[in-house]
């Protein structure tokens, strides 16, 4: 097995799941200005609500959609009824989030106890690429299509269409946009929506690799607010790029400093912010 | 010796010139009045003359002393005060509190954690005698968020004095005021003493033509017409900035 | 002067029933929770002064805290006296919060806050990591507690007194620092630090001032934990430390002296007297926090002084002041 | 949400224990006498590591049922205190145990640094503990007298597996992967020791971090080996499998494991890329002893969940302090007394099979080798091998292994490894 090869490959569907992870919380961020610090919540109550989808006997991506569908409407409730009113109150925010978080991981842990959920990959993604003695699992290649499409259908929205174009208003100047007539309430709570969908869908496509289990969204937060950062905020090309640095990152990094294993992705992140405090590919300061 | 020199000051933001070649000479004891237009980089001038921007070419010289590169808080400590436009108070303290604040910023004491702020009488008292200079002894109390537009003017204008400064940036002190109020702080303005060298921004010429000894015209980051008060209002480029012809 | 008569009283009352609790609580178990709430207070009175005075929210203070603990259990491991480790401690932990200062105050909001989580990741990491020094996460067992003057302070009311004793000078400090003027150049930072710069302040070195003062006494309290748990591991150094910090910060009223009290009070309850009753004790800690967050935006302490205030409303000087501060908040950019 | 600590264990009963606490309110039975005998068990019941915790408070609980809460004919009370998962929650729990809730013994807790938090503890309050948690020098070089374990020390199972490896399998080239940590460590060591000795070769070892999204690069390392030993815990192994599967090496090269590894409690949640997986575990849901029999069903029925290391390490806690009680008899009270009896105790059928407890306070008992099979569509561990009365210091002489140092990340000093 060539190692390289190996960790190359698997950078890049690394990079694919981060992304998928981490677009929903760059839009929420680079719109709201929110520090969701329950995005992490979200990918893995989505992750167990797909599997409890799954259970009932929905197909693998249906059940994918109903959880992205799910947590909308849960994150549309959140974002409705608790954090509209704490709009540009940052500590607030935080202790919302954080607090919702505890509920979160505490429901989790009730209604599926702990013990540990591993979706069986797709029926037509089972199986592995061979070639040159390299063994590939299909569907983490098949992880970095959605990833791709996904980035090419949130790019079409953002770019392509009015809510897109308003979004972007919204992004560079909420009061200049409030003014030209966007009901930048209505679209706080879109994009809130959005950002948590992403999240539920990221965390059932990668429930079959990373397994659900508690605890799994205080892992899955650091490496979103990484992506981000190391992105910059609210930049889809950002987060999508961001993905795939972590992504070699974490993988080169792990094989090449083992000794640095624990602080491999934390070093970058304080370099990053310190030399660019607005990230890689952002305009905007933080 | 001149008490603010700028010299070919010259200031870009991404492509746009903002400030181009400005030259300004104002001597000691000095009324310069500097006149445009909105958008006339009026304000960036002063942003770096305090030293909020740096130059990308061209010098300050206050008193004497080369402060282009100077970083700004410095430039308090050397004598150089500044209101701004856009009234940037301490609004949940009180107008006694926000002039001590500002007395502070010059006293070695800023640094101290172990003594009651509110037992400096000291800085009480030169922060009473500015409030007095402005006529606002009565409201020392009050809290900032309390006051009129017009109060809180005279309280930035305090806040300049009780730094004791050698040269006084005024950005737009009568914007937004009512008649009385402009009149007020006219008359606060003319009674300054002579050993404080002022410039202030205006683009309204009626209300700051008295008080000028020179005058600097500024148009798209641009000196136009330098010279005394007579010379600026008979010079036709004056009319051409202001009619837009 | 007068109006504040009431709250003088109310101090002493507190203070009066703080010094006498050991003798109405007769079991050592309550006597214990009081000294923790003690010690995560004085933690968190620490943590206030950067994101409560500074407008900085850190993230990373967990390292901090960590830190002091970890260098006094190395140092008295080693054979260093209790002294020798409590002031390497100190030093140690004041020194580190320098160089996380010069960091992390690249940049001030989210920015701040992410510098200095991660930040508290690497300090974490290495704690796991560098066995050899920290014995990994099987932590340090730090064998016996300080002797202060010959007292021993094993038992549980002896330490509570010297706990008490500790929170009360921090407390004293922390009412001196916010009416100093330092005290209120920090604030002024928070607020206008433009305006700051023009007054002839140094905003960097105000702030630079705020993180020191603020791992001073992160690290006294990072002390106490070591000495009360006679213990400490990785975990200390988390996120999950950094997190529950901040929300006791944030949860009781930031920027106010009773409020990371009271937060640390309530967390500190939650986790060990209500979790021995209620199973799911974390949910309902997430539940307190976002009831406090929705109906009192800037924390209990704050929420509940302006509920008292409008049930008393003859204090109505207090009550404009109030609507002022509001007005003034709102006028800023 | 039940604001007392009895009303939700009532709660629990109603939710399928059906009686397993209530009766800790109902009259003495007759043979009870005097006032209760206390038992304070440490767990986890929130945050990551409540799977074990959550396990650990129901195979105690299904002791208690079993026995009626009555125990050598003395009325028994039960006290659970959630940690929390961490070492200053473990300390807290244990002086509200001790100091508030006055507790004969404690069993747990569940994590070894939360255990090394309050060992110190233990033996100032002179409190008897039964432990789960397997930190080597609790019985070894820093035994406390007040503690004893009925299950294994982090190395015992490795030690067995590494001899298994050797003279069955004849492997002679492996890889170690663990969790960088010291329960990793310390397993990872036991198996280098007898392995490399024996005359294998670890040629490899490998310390992804405890929390790793995605061991991919990890396994991609392993390289040319007989055999890859791994020491994971908690949910870990489950996504390790998954990875080792997906990249080609399931039934290439053979994987074996610690008791953690492949923990019966996780085999709900595996798949066909455990099949054929090894593990050395001092217990076995298929083991054949009435005791067993008996937890197993009981576990079945009340939690549908088949039973692991931690729930029978608590369920034979319980029959330690069964066993203790009955030989104490007055002295049970006395901390010190008591302690002194559990290092005596001799058991004969529990669900692990008979067992002494050594000087040191840790078990000498059979470890079984298992592997992971399919039957009747279920996963099971079944036991291949079992090797009897294996101490804590495998075949050393105890004073010879004791002057060594405990195993580390880097001791066994590794000779062998390549690039």
């Amino acid at each position: 097995m060539n190692l390289w090869l190996v960790l190359a490959i698997n950078s890049v569907t690394l990079g694919g799941l981060l992304f998928l992870l981490s677009a929903g919380f760059s839009l929420i961020f680079g719109l709201m200005r929110i520090p969701n610090l329950m995005h992490g919540s979200f990918f893995m109550l989505g992750a167990y609500m797909g599997s409890a989808f799954l259970k009932q006997g929905l197909g693998f991506w249906p059940a994918a959609l109903a959880s992205a569908i799910g947590m909308a409407v849960l994150g549309g409730l959140v974002e409705r009824l608790l954090l509209r009113r704490l709009a540009g109150q940052e500590l607030a925010q935080v202790l919302l989030t954080l607090g919702m978080s505890f509920i979160i991981a505490d429901a989790c842990l009730m209604i599926w106890t702990g013990d540990p959920i591993q979706p069986a990959t797709p029926p037509d993604l089972r199986g592995a690429v061979t070639t040159a003695g390299l063994v590939f699992p299909i569907y983490r290649i098949a992880i970095v299509g959605v990833a791709v499409a996904m980035a090419v259908a949130l790019w079409l929205l953002i770019d392509r269409t009015r809510i897109g174009a308003m979004i972007r208003a919204g992004v560079d100047d909420a009061p200049i946009a409030r003014v030209v007539g966007i009901k930048v309430s209505q679209l706080f709570t879109l994009v809130f929506c959005l950002g948590a969908a992403l999240a539920a869908f990221a965390g059932v496509v990668g429930s079959p690799y990373l397994s659900i289990y508690p605890g799994l969204d205080a892992e899955m937060l650091p490496l979103a607010l990484i992506v981000v950062i190391l992105g910059g905020a609210g930049s889809l090309l950002g987060a999508l790029l961001g993905s795939f640095i972590i992504g070699f990152l974490y993988n080169f990094g792990q094989a090449l400093f083992p000794d640095l294993a624990y602080v491999i992705l934390f070093v970058p992140m304080v370099l990053v912010l310190v030399l660019r405090p607005q990230g890689l590919f952002g305009r905007a300061a933080l | 010796m001149s008490a603010l020199v700028v010299k070919d000051l010259t200031k870009s933001f991404g492509g746009l010139r903002v400030t181009r070649g400005v030259n300004l000479d104002v001597a000691e004891g000095e009324r310069h009045l500097i006149l445009g237009p909105n958008g006339a980089g009026k304000t960036t001038l002063f942003n770096l003359i305090t030293g909020d921007f740096l130059p990308d070419s061209g010098s300050v010289m206050l008193q004497g002393r080369d402060i282009t590169r100077a970083p700004a808080r410095q430039r308090a400590h050397l004598g150089l005060g500044r209101t701004y436009q856009i009234i940037t108070l301490f609004g949940r303290d009180t107008i006694l509190r926000n002039v001590t604040l500002a007395a502070l910023g010059l006293s070695l004491r800023r640094w101290n954690p172990f003594v009651n702020l509110d037992a400096q009488a000291d800085l009480e008292a030169s922060a009473m005698a500015a409030l007095a200079r402005v006529g606002l002894s009565h409201a020392a109390h009050r809290l900032l968020g309390e006051t009129s537009y017009g109060e809180r003017r005279r309280v930035e204008i305090a806040m300049a004095l009780v730094q004791a400064p050698k040269v006084l940036l005024l950005d737009e002190p009568f914007a937004g005021l009512s008649v009385d109020e402009r009149r007020d702080v006219q008359k606060l303005l003319m009674s300054m003493p002579r050993d404080i060298t002022m410039v202030m921004i205006e683009h309204d010429m009626d209300v700051a033509l008295d008080f000028a000894d020179r005058i600097t015209l500024l148009n798209f980051g641009e000196v136009v017409v330098q010279g005394t008060r007579a010379e600026i209002v008979a010079d036709p480029r004056t009319r051409e900035v202001y009619l837009g012809s | 002067m007068k109006r504040r008569l009431p709250s003088m009283t109310a101090a002493l009352v507190v203070v009066a029933a703080m010094a006498t609790l050991p003798l109405w609580l007769a079991n050592t178990y309550y006597i214990n929770v009081a000294s923790q709430i003690l010690f995560w207070a004085i933690f968190a009175l620490g943590l206030n002064v950067l994101v409560g005075y500074a407008g900085l929210t850190s993230l990373g203070h967990a390292a901090l805290f960590a830190m002091s603990g970890y260098t006094a259990a190395i140092v008295v491991t080693a054979g260093g006296a209790h002294l020798l480790g409590a002031v390497a401690a100190i030093a140690m932990t004041v020194a580190t919060a320098a160089v996380f200062a010069v960091l992390a105050l690249r940049a001030t909001g989210i920015g701040f806050l992410m510098i200095t989580l991660a930040l508290g990741q690497i300090v974490w990491g290495i704690a796991y990591r560098w066995a050899a020094l920290t014995n990994g996460d099987n932590g340090i067992n730090f064998k016996t507690r300080p002797q202060p003057f010959g007292i021993d302070l094993t038992s549980a009311p002896a330490f509570y007194y010297a706990v008490l004793l500790v929170f009360l000078t921090a407390v004293m400090t922390m009412a001196v620092f916010v009416r100093s003027p330092l005290g209120a150049a920090v604030r002024g930072t928070r607020d206008q630090p433009r305006r700051m710069t023009a007054l002839g302040y140094n905003v960097w070195l105000v702030r630079f001032a705020a993180f020191l003062l603020s791992g001073f006494w992160t690290a006294v309290a990072g002390l106490l934990f070591l000495y009360y748990n006679q213990f400490i591991s990785p975990q200390v150094a988390a996120l999950q430390t950094s997190a529950e910090a901040l929300l006791m910060v944030i949860s009781g009223g930031t920027a106010t002296i009773l409020g990371p009290i009271a937060g640390a009070a309530i967390v500190v309850v939650m986790k060990t007297v209500v979790s021995a009753y209620v199973e799911r004790w974390n949910m309902v800690l997430g539940i307190i926090f976002v009831l406090i967050i929705s109906f009192m935006p800037d924390g209990l302490v704050p929420g509940i002084s302006r509920l008292v205030r409008s049930m008393w409303p003859q204090r109505r000087s207090n009550v404009t002041g109030e609507r002022a501060a509001k007005a003034a908040s709102e006028a800023r950019p | 949400m039940t604001i007392q600590r009895r009303t939700m264990l009532k709660g629990l009963a109603a939710a399928g224990v059906a009686g397993a606490a209530a009766p800790f309110e109902m009259a003495a039975p007759a043979l009870a006498q005097g006032a209760p005998f206390k038992i304070g068990l440490m767990t986890v019941k929130t945050g990551p590591l409540a799977q074990g915790g959550i396990q650990m408070e129901q195979g105690l609980l299904t002791f208690l049922k079993e026995k009626n809460n009555t125990l050598a004919g003395r009325k028994v009370e039960l006290v659970v205190a959630d940690t929390g998962g961490n070492p200053a929650g473990a300390k807290t729990k244990a002086q509200e145990l001790v100091e508030r809730e006055k507790v004969n013994v404690i069993l747990g807790p569940l994590a070894a640094f939360e255990l090394l938090a309050i060992t110190d503890y233990i033996l100032q309050t002179k409190t008897p503990l039964v432990a789960v948690a397997a930190a080597e020098d609790v019985t070894q070089r820093k035994a406390n007298p007040y503690i004893i374990r009925p299950t294994t020390t982090s190395a015992q199972c490795c030690h067995v597996m590494a001899d298994y490896a050797l003279k069955e399998l004849k492997f002679r080239r492996a890889a170690t992967i663990s969790e960088d940590f010291a329960f990793g460590h310390e397993q990872m060591g036991g198996f280098q020791r007898v392995f490399e000795e024996g005359g294998g070769k670890v040629v490899k070892k490998l310390w992804p971090p405890l929390v790793t999204p995605d061991y991919t690069p990890f396994i991609a390392q392993i390289g040319n080996v007989d055999v890859v030993f791994s020491g994971f815990a908690g949910s870990n192994p489950v996504k390790f499998m998954r990875a080792y599967a997906d990249l080609g090496l399931h039934g290439k090269t053979p994987l074996m494991g610690g008791w953690t590894f492949l923990d019966d409690a996780l085999l709900k949640s595996l798949g066909d890329e455990a099949l054929g997986v090894l593990s050395g575990a001092t217990y076995s849901a298929t083991y054949e002893s009435e005791s067993n029999k008996r937890f197993v069903a009981a576990m079945q029925k009340d939690y549908s969940s088949l039973p692991g290391g931690y729930a029978s390490g608590m369920y034979i806690g319980g029959m330690c302090v069964e066993s203790a009680l009955a030989l104490a008899g007055d002295k049970s009270s006395d901390g010190t007394a008591f302690a002194e009896v559990l290092h005596k105790i001799k058991m004969e059928d529990t669900p692990r099979g008979p067992f002494t407890i050594d000087h040191l306070g840790n078990a000498v008992g059979a470890v079984f080798v298992r592997r992971c099979e399919r039957k009747d569509g279920q996963l099971v561990n079944t036991v291949i091998k079992t090797y009897p009365n294996v101490s804590q210091f495998w075949t050393y002489p105890e004073d010879e292994f004791l002057k060594s140092p405990v195993y580390t990340r880097d001791f066994p000093v590794s000779k062998n490894l390549e690039n």
